[in-house]
């Protein structure tokens, strides 16, 4: 079980670089559609205890949600939106590749100062799990248009579900609830507003959103 | 009873959707505010039984915020059903710029009465997990109220609203998740999540996850608290807001994420991780003050000011609460002397609007001849929101001040107060100079501006506040220092 | 100090009269604002009450300064730390005569004052504020709690804020405004911080109970100097001053400048009571303050061409006279000289009381000129006195007492400062130095002060007039003048019978000084030489002005134009203006007072056009305050660039945040 | 004692306007004019006395009091200064403080009078008066204080009867009469600060502040100013003279001091011319130093 496991966890932390590293949206969200099913799965790699119904069920909802309600919900936004496909960055690709080296090796050193009070069934789950949270925020956080944000807030959803089936297999179903609730919630809303904001800007590049700011370079003095 | 108080909004949101007349609606909205006011006031009559397993139940702390939500929401749906006239019969809808058609009434009285809600979810529950997904649904029902004005500007503060938020929750639900890890033994038996079961030292923790878990809790909770440097949603959401949703955030909304943060912190104290708590909090809210007096001194936007000035306040509540002892009575106090005059001011703000048609602090002036009682107001709460005697909030800041000294926080102190000196300076200047003076030329004197349904609400609570000031009955002080008392302070 | 046991045997009537002189004030306030609409019965509810209320005081006053044992009165309140209690011992008696008895002219003058503002401004207000403002002032005066006296405090600052921006449509009386309540809420900062300290050090927040020694108590003695000396106008905290007393109408400048300013004395005196043994520094604190704020104050008063303003840059200087005395006396009290410390406290004290008797009548006296007049500005003004006799004669007296002039008041407590510094001079080297300091500058601020006056009561009221506006002046209402009356006898009557109102004083001063009341009945002697030479000086004028009716006797009598070189044709214009007045004098202290001067001088054979005026700004506002706070609003608007509008960098802030505080609290 | 102080006052009253009569005498035999009597100010006094006065219109009783404060004051002020050896009739700790601040009233009425005819001159010589008068105030009580710091006596006859004529006490009360000779010159409005024969209204001081005087208020002011040369004088006389054991001797000897005193000032009038009005605050300002240097010598 622990070779799946491993393997699932190289293949999410594969899929962080390529997200970082890819240059069309489409791609991304093929990605991270995969990345969300490879997650799914995971429930029912701890171990013969954990094969319930009720672990089936969840991990069918999840994969159906991850890997197909989401990535339509976003293609959906992409086709109605007329969004141009390249991935617009603040970050170049490389550089952003390295900072996810980089924060590989900065959630290893957390988890290694976490020490989880039951071994998680691989080592690699925590840190991995931990990168994946990391990469979305720096996806969220380098990337211009709109969607890659919601896609980056998906990965940050997925690190967590991880950490949670890691953590806590007692309660994976509380877990993934939540983790599903708000993933869920946070897509369609966040959907709805790409909407409003395609109808408003006629595009969705969040840089012209910035109208809302205390700064500005030549702000006229005050009293 | 908390069941009920739970299905009250709940039930009446709905119908509100489905009811056609708009009378009707009002009338629901404004009965379902007093329903839930008094149902809370039923609950301070007779002690109220856990419910639900004890995932639902009322402390003292709970009671407390419950209280200050509640009263907040009455005198909003007042002030609702004024403004929502006003909008209605104004020309163009929307004063700062003319393109865009409001939200319809249904949806937003509803989200309203779902927001009340939530946030009263959010109170009543125990079990961190509730707590967390109480807070989610804080986001969702209030990002439509947010985005009531369809104008560029709000949707960019919903959007960025949505988003800020949504990433601290998401930190939030790791800081649960850890608080589980942390409930976890070595035999892979793990406590439920509950407040009550957590806060008994007896239950072991593994300190090392505690903290992550606070850590992690801090920052996702206290990004919907406004705490500085997670703030930054907070002044474009409250500026875009129609100003009886900024006076809901301001006054209810930041309130439950700090009782959420709490809870936490009950958890830390319990298990001797106080003073770290303590100390991060306090190392916040003395940041908060400070950055917010910066960006209050000359702000060209009245509303953002109040905002900002809603993260200072945000502050000098994380301060009392995490300096502990005496401090945190004065705290819970000030929590609700804040949430009081802040409503006052942004009910008051929206008034301004709609007499002039514009947020520029400078294009306001002789408020108090344009419309007089929103200009008395006005200045009433500038008095009571830089901590002026004789109103309370001086009492509560006060008593801040006094347990920062007694605990020997020097360098606290002295950054309190020239916090506190500077955010007065910045509002006085800008609050006085609106109010006073001679008005525009080209402005009449807007009779709907100045209406008994907008004026109200506000002066109730300014003599609220004024009276709170000048005498605090014993009990309130017994029932602060009892609220003060699971949070072991005096 | 426990003062229970004495406290039950005292029949507590003047207490009685202080709660019944504030249960008057604040009803009366509140029928005035009720009856607002009604202008008229308003303003008579508010001047009847507000002069009611006053004598009230006085008689409160008058017992507190009688009484054997302090008066108290407790009662609970419930507020945090907060209780309802007062203490009228007699250092507080002093000031509560004082306050009440100007607040009660005040009050009379302001109902003949605002007479014409009836169906223009909301009088209730005005009225409430004003009686509140009184109230408020009596419970700083008496509280013994520490919450009351900072809400009494803040209250004070409200209403008198109020009050200067009664007429906020212009915009300099918003600023004045608007610097007043910020200079006084910063002040109100060090003061909540004083209290804290001290009630920490003490274990309450009972003024009576309060006490600290050693390191902390210099820090509490420099809190209270800053706290306090900001509301008393102490250089370089005075800048609210020369703007707020003009802003404000005549009889609340009365009211702010007479008593509510010594408000800041009355905190300091009442805090040296707490701190023990004074060390020497903190006198030579106060006697630099002192010599700083009383020179600069009346050169710059010299330098003014707003009546209103002057007077208030006097009140500067003279709140420094009282600085100067109370330095000697905590010298004296630091270096055990019990005559030294008396006599300077006892002038301190007693020019608290002549101040607020002389400022207040001119700052009325002022309020009738301008509202005949119709402007405040000296150089518009002129030949005043044959056309307002009594306002004229009144300002006169108290012109001659702000000045130092014997046989007035104001004499009569800086003598008593002098008297002080001669003792200090005979002492140790470092006491001359000191008195040797307070010596000059009182020197140099009598003839400055009377050169001031000179031209104040000069230019304003001989001569002929400047301005139509000036010669159409007429005499103002009865009601205003009793008031002015009352106060320029007063001014006489403390002149003359000095010894007396020294001997009624003498228990506060023995608070103030911590010394037995002999000390001061000793020292004090030569004030009876004083009235002596008092009464001689009346006599002799009688008999020079028998001397001259007599030589005058049946003699003709010529009226001519003045002189002016034999052109027989002078004008108004011709006349010395009070810029050409105060010219040589202030060019001899260019150096600190920078005036600024813009002029085109006569040019040519025939010039037609020439012109001179002369502005002198507040040096600490324009060389201090205005830069500081220019560079602070930079600052700020730089550090701004936080909040960038970039959502990615907001969410940037929260994961830094967050990976900040796991490195940092899991190492 | 009294009797004596009594005396000293009765004949300061009387034989004031003499001194003013020696100082012309003396200048005009140094101009070689044979020069006025010396009594000429008796006779001048008296004739105006007996004239009727011409008022200017824009006066009023303001202008007509002048001249009835400046003397009264002035005489109390004779009533402090210790004359010949005897203090003088009022004499207690600090009075020297009255005396200045009584001559400061005369000042003010003097120049209120002035400024009551709204003649721009008298305006002018007003604000002089009192540019030398705030200068010389400080000059003159800090000399004082530094001969009470000496003798440890604050009150003028304990002073004069403290100061030795040799030693510290010497010194600063030589000092001290330095700066009180020059204030002196300032106070009765003598060469280099006034000149009071002046004809051009511009240059003048203390006399065109009178111009509009006439008769019996005239007649008043003159007489003022001669009692204000005598009491200068006698104070300077004290300040030198020391304390005479002899009755007689006393007397006689402050009369002769006065008379030298009157001379030195005729010839220091003849001698040298007014200085500018810019100059005049220096000199009183030196004066006022003059009086601290006396302090600091006693500062071990």
């Amino acid at each position: 079980m622990t070779a799946w496991i491993d393997i699932i966890m190289v293949t999410l932390m594969l899929a962080n670089l390529l997200v970082l590293g890819s240059s069309r949206l489409s791609a991304c969200t093929r990605i991270v559609a995969v990345q969300g099913v490879a997650a799914g799965v995971l429930p029912l790699l701890l171990g013969p205890q954990h094969r319930t119904m009720g672990a089936a069920v969840l991990v069918a909802i999840t994969i159906l949600l991850r890997g197909l309600v989401f990535p339509v919900l976003v293609f959906r936004a992409l086709r109605v939106a007329r969004v141009r496909r390249e991935v617009e960055m603040y970050v170049s690709q490389p550089l952003s590749i390295l900072l996810g080296i980089g924060l590989l090796a900065c959630s290893c050193w957390v988890s290694s100062r976490l020490p989880l009070p039951s071994p998680a069934p691989s080592p690699l789950m925590l840190p991995v799990a931990l990168c994946t949270a990391l990469t979305g925020l720096l996806v969220i956080v380098s990337r211009v248009k709109a969607v890659s944000q919601v896609l980056g807030y998906l990965m940050l959803e997925i690190g967590i579900a991880v950490f949670g089936t890691a953590a806590l297999p007692e309660q994976p179903l509380l877990v993934e609830l939540g983790v599903l609730l708000d993933a869920f919630v946070a897509v369609f809303v966040m959907g709805i507003m790409i909407f409003h904001i395609s109808r408003e800007f006629d595009h969705i590049d969040t840089d012209d959103l910035d109208e809302l700011a205390d700064w500005t370079p030549d702000a006229e003095q005050p009293k | 009873m908390i069941a009920a108080l739970l299905l009250v909004p709940t039930i009446a949101g709905i119908s509100v959707l489905l009811v056609r007349r708009d009378l009707l609606r009002r009338v629901l909205l404004i009965a379902a505010a007093a329903t839930q006011f008094a149902l809370t006031v039923a609950t301070w009559l007779k002690p109220v039984a856990a419910e639900g397993a004890g995932w639902l139940a009322l402390d003292d702390l709970a009671r407390l915020f419950l209280t200050i939500t509640s009263s907040l929401f009455l005198a909003a749906a007042v002030y609702a059903v004024g403004y929502l006239k006003r909008e209605g019969s104004r020309l163009p809808h929307n004063p700062y710029d003319a393109t865009n058609i409001n939200e319809p009434d249904a949806v937003f009285m509803a989200c309203l009465l779902l927001f009340l809600a939530t946030m009263t979810l959010m109170i009543v529950s125990r079990r961190f997990g509730l707590i967390w997904v109480a807070m989610e649904a804080t986001t969702l029902t209030s990002a439509p109220l947010i985005y009531f004005h369809r104008s560029q500007r709000s949707l960019e503060a919903t959007w960025k609203y949505l988003l800020i938020c949504s990433v601290g929750i998401a930190l939030a639900l790791l800081g649960t998740l850890f608080l589980a890890v942390a409930a976890t033994s070595a035999s892979r038996h793990s406590l439920p999540l509950l407040v009550d079961t957590l806060v008994r030292p007896e239950s072991a923790l593994q300190p090392v996850w505690l903290k992550a878990a606070f850590i992690f809790l801090l920052v996702g909770y206290g990004t919907k608290m406004g705490l500085v440097p997670l703030h930054t949603w907070l002044p474009d959401a409250h500026s875009e807001a129609p100003s009886v949703v900024s006076g809901l955030l301001s006054g209810a909304l930041l309130n439950c994420a700090l009782l959420g943060i709490v809870r936490v912190h009950q958890v830390c104290a319990a298990h001797g991780l106080g003073r770290f708590s303590g100390d991060l909090l306090v190392l916040f809210g003395l940041l908060s003050m400070a950055v917010a007096g910066v960006f209050i001194a000359g702000q060209a936007d009245f509303k953002r000011m109040l905002a900002y000035s809603s993260v200072e306040h945000m502050g000098i509540l994380a301060l009392g609460i995490g300096a502990g002892g005496a401090a945190v009575s004065g705290a819970l106090f000030h929590a609700l002397n804040h949430s009081m005059a802040k409503t006052l001011l942004f009910f008051a703000a929206g008034n301004i609007i709609a007499a002039y048609a514009t947020k520029k602090t400078r294009e306001v002036t002789g408020l108090i001849h344009a419309a007089p009682r929103t200009g008395v107001l006005w200045l009433v709460g500038c008095a009571a929101i830089v901590g002026m005697p004789p109103f309370s909030t001086f009492l509560s800041e006060f008593s801040i001040l006094k347990a920062l000294i007694e605990q020997g926080r020097v360098a606290a102190s002295v950054v309190y107060l020239a916090a506190l000196a500077l955010v007065f300076v910045g509002m006085a200047i800008i609050m006085v100079r609106m109010a006073l003076g001679a008005p525009p030329a080209r402005l009449k004197h807007a009779p709907l501006a100045d209406s008994w349904l907008v004026t109200l609400p506000p002066a109730i609570l300014g003599i609220v506040l004024l009276v709170l000031g000048v005498y605090v009955p014993p009990a309130v002080q017994v029932f602060l220092s009892r609220a003060a008392h699971l949070l072991g302070g005096g | 100090m426990n003062l229970s046991d004495s406290a039950a045997a005292q029949p507590q009537i003047g207490m009685m009269f202080l709660l019944f002189t504030l249960s008057v004030l604040l009803t009366g306030g509140l029928f005035a604002l009720a009856t607002g609409r009604a202008a008229r019965i308003s303003s008579a509810i508010g001047a009847i009450t507000s002069a009611l209320g006053g004598m009230l005081g006085c008689c409160a006053g008058v017992q507190a300064l009688c009484a054997s044992a302090p008066l108290r009165f407790d009662a609970a309140w419930h507020v945090p730390f907060g209780s309802f209690s007062l203490l009228c011992d007699p250092l507080a008696g002093v000031f509560l005569l004082a306050a009440s008895a100007l607040t009660a002219l005040a009050g009379v003058y302001g109902h003949g004052y605002f007479a014409s503002w009836r169906g223009k401004k909301p009088l209730g207000v005005l009225w409430c504020c004003f009686n509140l403002l009184t109230a408020s002032m009596l419970v700083v005066i008496t509280a013994r709690n520490a919450v009351l006296f900072l809400v009494a405090w803040e209250v004070m600052t409200l209403v008198s804020f109020a009050l200067v921006v009664f007429e906020h449509e212009d915009s300099s009386a918003r600023d004045a405004g608007l610097t007043y309540l910020i200079a006084a809420h910063v002040g109100t900062a060090c003061l909540l911080a004083m209290f804290i300290v001290l009630g920490q050090s003490s274990g309450s927040l009972d003024l009576a109970q309060m006490g600290v020694a050693g390191r902390l108590a210099g820090l509490v003695f420099v809190l209270a100097v800053a706290g306090f000396g900001t509301k008393a106008g102490f250089m370089p905290l005075h800048v609210w001053l020369p703007d707020a007393h003009p802003a404000a109408s005549s009889p609340v400048s009365a009211v702010m400048s007479g008593v509510m300013i010594k408000t800041g004395i009355y905190g300091i005196l009442r805090v040296l009571g707490m701190l023990g043994e004074p060390a020497p520094w903190w006198g030579w604190l106060l006697i630099g303050i002192g010599a700083v704020s009383g020179v600069l104050g009346v050169l710059f008063a010299l330098a003014q061409h707003d009546l209103k303003r002057l007077l208030a840059y006097h009140s500067v200087e003279n709140i420094g006279i009282i600085a100067l005395g109370m330095g000697l006396g905590v010298l004296g009290r630091a270096e055990g000289m019990p005559d030294l410390a008396a006599l300077g406290m006892a002038g301190a004290l007693l020019h608290v009381i002549n101040h607020a008797v002389f400022k207040g009548l001119l700052f009325l006296g002022v309020g009738a000129v301008a509202q005949a007049s119709g402007t405040r500005n000296i150089e518009r003004l002129g030949g005043l006195l044959p056309r307002m006799r009594g306002t004229a004669l009144c300002f006169l007296i108290g012109a001659a007492a702000i000045a130092g002039l014997p046989p007035l008041n104001g004499f009569v407590s800086e003598f008593l400062i002098f008297l002080g510094a001669f003792k200090g001079a005979g002492s140790t080297v470092q006491l001359m130095a000191a008195a040797l300091a307070v010596i000059v500058s009182l020197a140099l601020i009598g003839g400055l002060a009377s050169a001031c006056f000179a031209k104040a009561f000069g230019i304003v009221f001989l001569g002929a007039p400047r301005s139509a506006a000036a010669a159409g002046a007429r005499e103002c209402c009865a009601l205003m003048r009793a008031p002015m009356m009352v106060l320029a006898a007063v001014c006489v009557v403390i002149g003359a019978a000095a010894p007396w109102a020294v001997r009624a004083l003498s228990p506060a001063i023995a608070q103030a000084s911590g010394t037995a009341p002999e000390a001061l009945v000793i020292a004090a002697a030569p004030l009876y030489w004083i009235a002596l030479c008092a009464a001689a000086l009346i006599v002799l004028l009688l008999v020079v002005a028998l001397a001259r009716k007599l030589s005058r006797a049946g003699k003709p009598t010529g009226q001519q134009v003045t002189w002016d070189c034999g052109y027989a044709a002078p004008t108004a214009k011709m006349q010395c203006t009070a810029s050409s007045f105060a010219q040589p004098l202030l060019d001899l202290f260019y150096a600190v007072l920078r005036t600024r001067r813009d002029e085109d001088l006569p040019r040519g054979l025939f010039p037609v056009h020439a012109r001179l005026h002369t502005h002198t700004p507040d040096l600490v506002r324009v060389r201090l305050l205005t830069p500081v706070v220019r560079r602070a609003y930079a600052l700020m608007r730089r550090l701004r660039v936080v909040q960038h509008g970039r959502l990615q960098l907001y969410i940037l802030y929260i994961v830094v945040t967050v990976v900040a505080l796991l490195l940092w609290k899991l190492r | 004692m009294i009797l004596q102080s009594l005396l000293g006052f009765v004949a300061a009253l009387l034989l004031a306007p003499l001194l003013a009569g020696v100082t012309n005498r003396v200048k005009a035999v140094i101009a070689g004019r044979c020069g006025q009597p010396v009594l000429q100010l008796y006779l001048d006094l008296l004739k105006l006395m007996r004239k009727g006065s011409v008022f200017s219109s824009t006066t009023t009783w303001l202008f007509r009091a002048g001249p009835v404060v400046g003397l009264a004051s002035v005489v109390l002020a004779m009533t402090i200064v210790p004359c010949a050896g005897s203090p003088g009739l009022v004499s207690f700790t600090g009075d020297f403080i009255l005396l200045a601040y009584v001559l400061g009233l005369a000042r003010f009425f003097t120049v209120l009078a002035a400024l009551d005819t709204g003649s721009s001159f008298e305006g002018m010589g007003a604000s002089r008066e009192m540019l030398y008068g705030m200068l010389a105030e400080p000059a003159l009580v800090i000399g004082l204080v530094a001969l009470g710091r000496a003798t440890h006596e604050w009150s003028l006859a304990g002073m004069c009867r403290g100061i030795g004529p040799l030693g510290t006490t010497g010194s600063v009360s030589a000092l001290a009469a330095a700066a009180l000779a020059l204030v002196l010159l300032a106070e009765t409005c003598r060469v280099p600060f006034d000149d009071p024969n002046t004809h051009l209204e511009l240059t003048m001081i203390h006399e065109v502040m009178v111009l509009d005087h006439s008769g019996p208020d005239f007649a008043f002011i003159q007489y003022t100013a001669a009692l204000k040369f005598w009491l200068f004088g006698a104070l300077m006389a004290a300040v030198l003279l020391p304390p005479a054991g002899n009755p007689w001797l006393a007397p006689a000897a402050t009369c002769a001091a006065l008379l030298v005193i009157a001379a030195l000032v005729g010839i220091v009038e003849s001698v040298m011319a007014r200085v500018r009005l810019t100059k005049v605050p220096q000199l009183l300002v030196g004066a006022a130093a003059l009086a601290l240097f006396a302090l600091m010598i006693q500062l071990r």
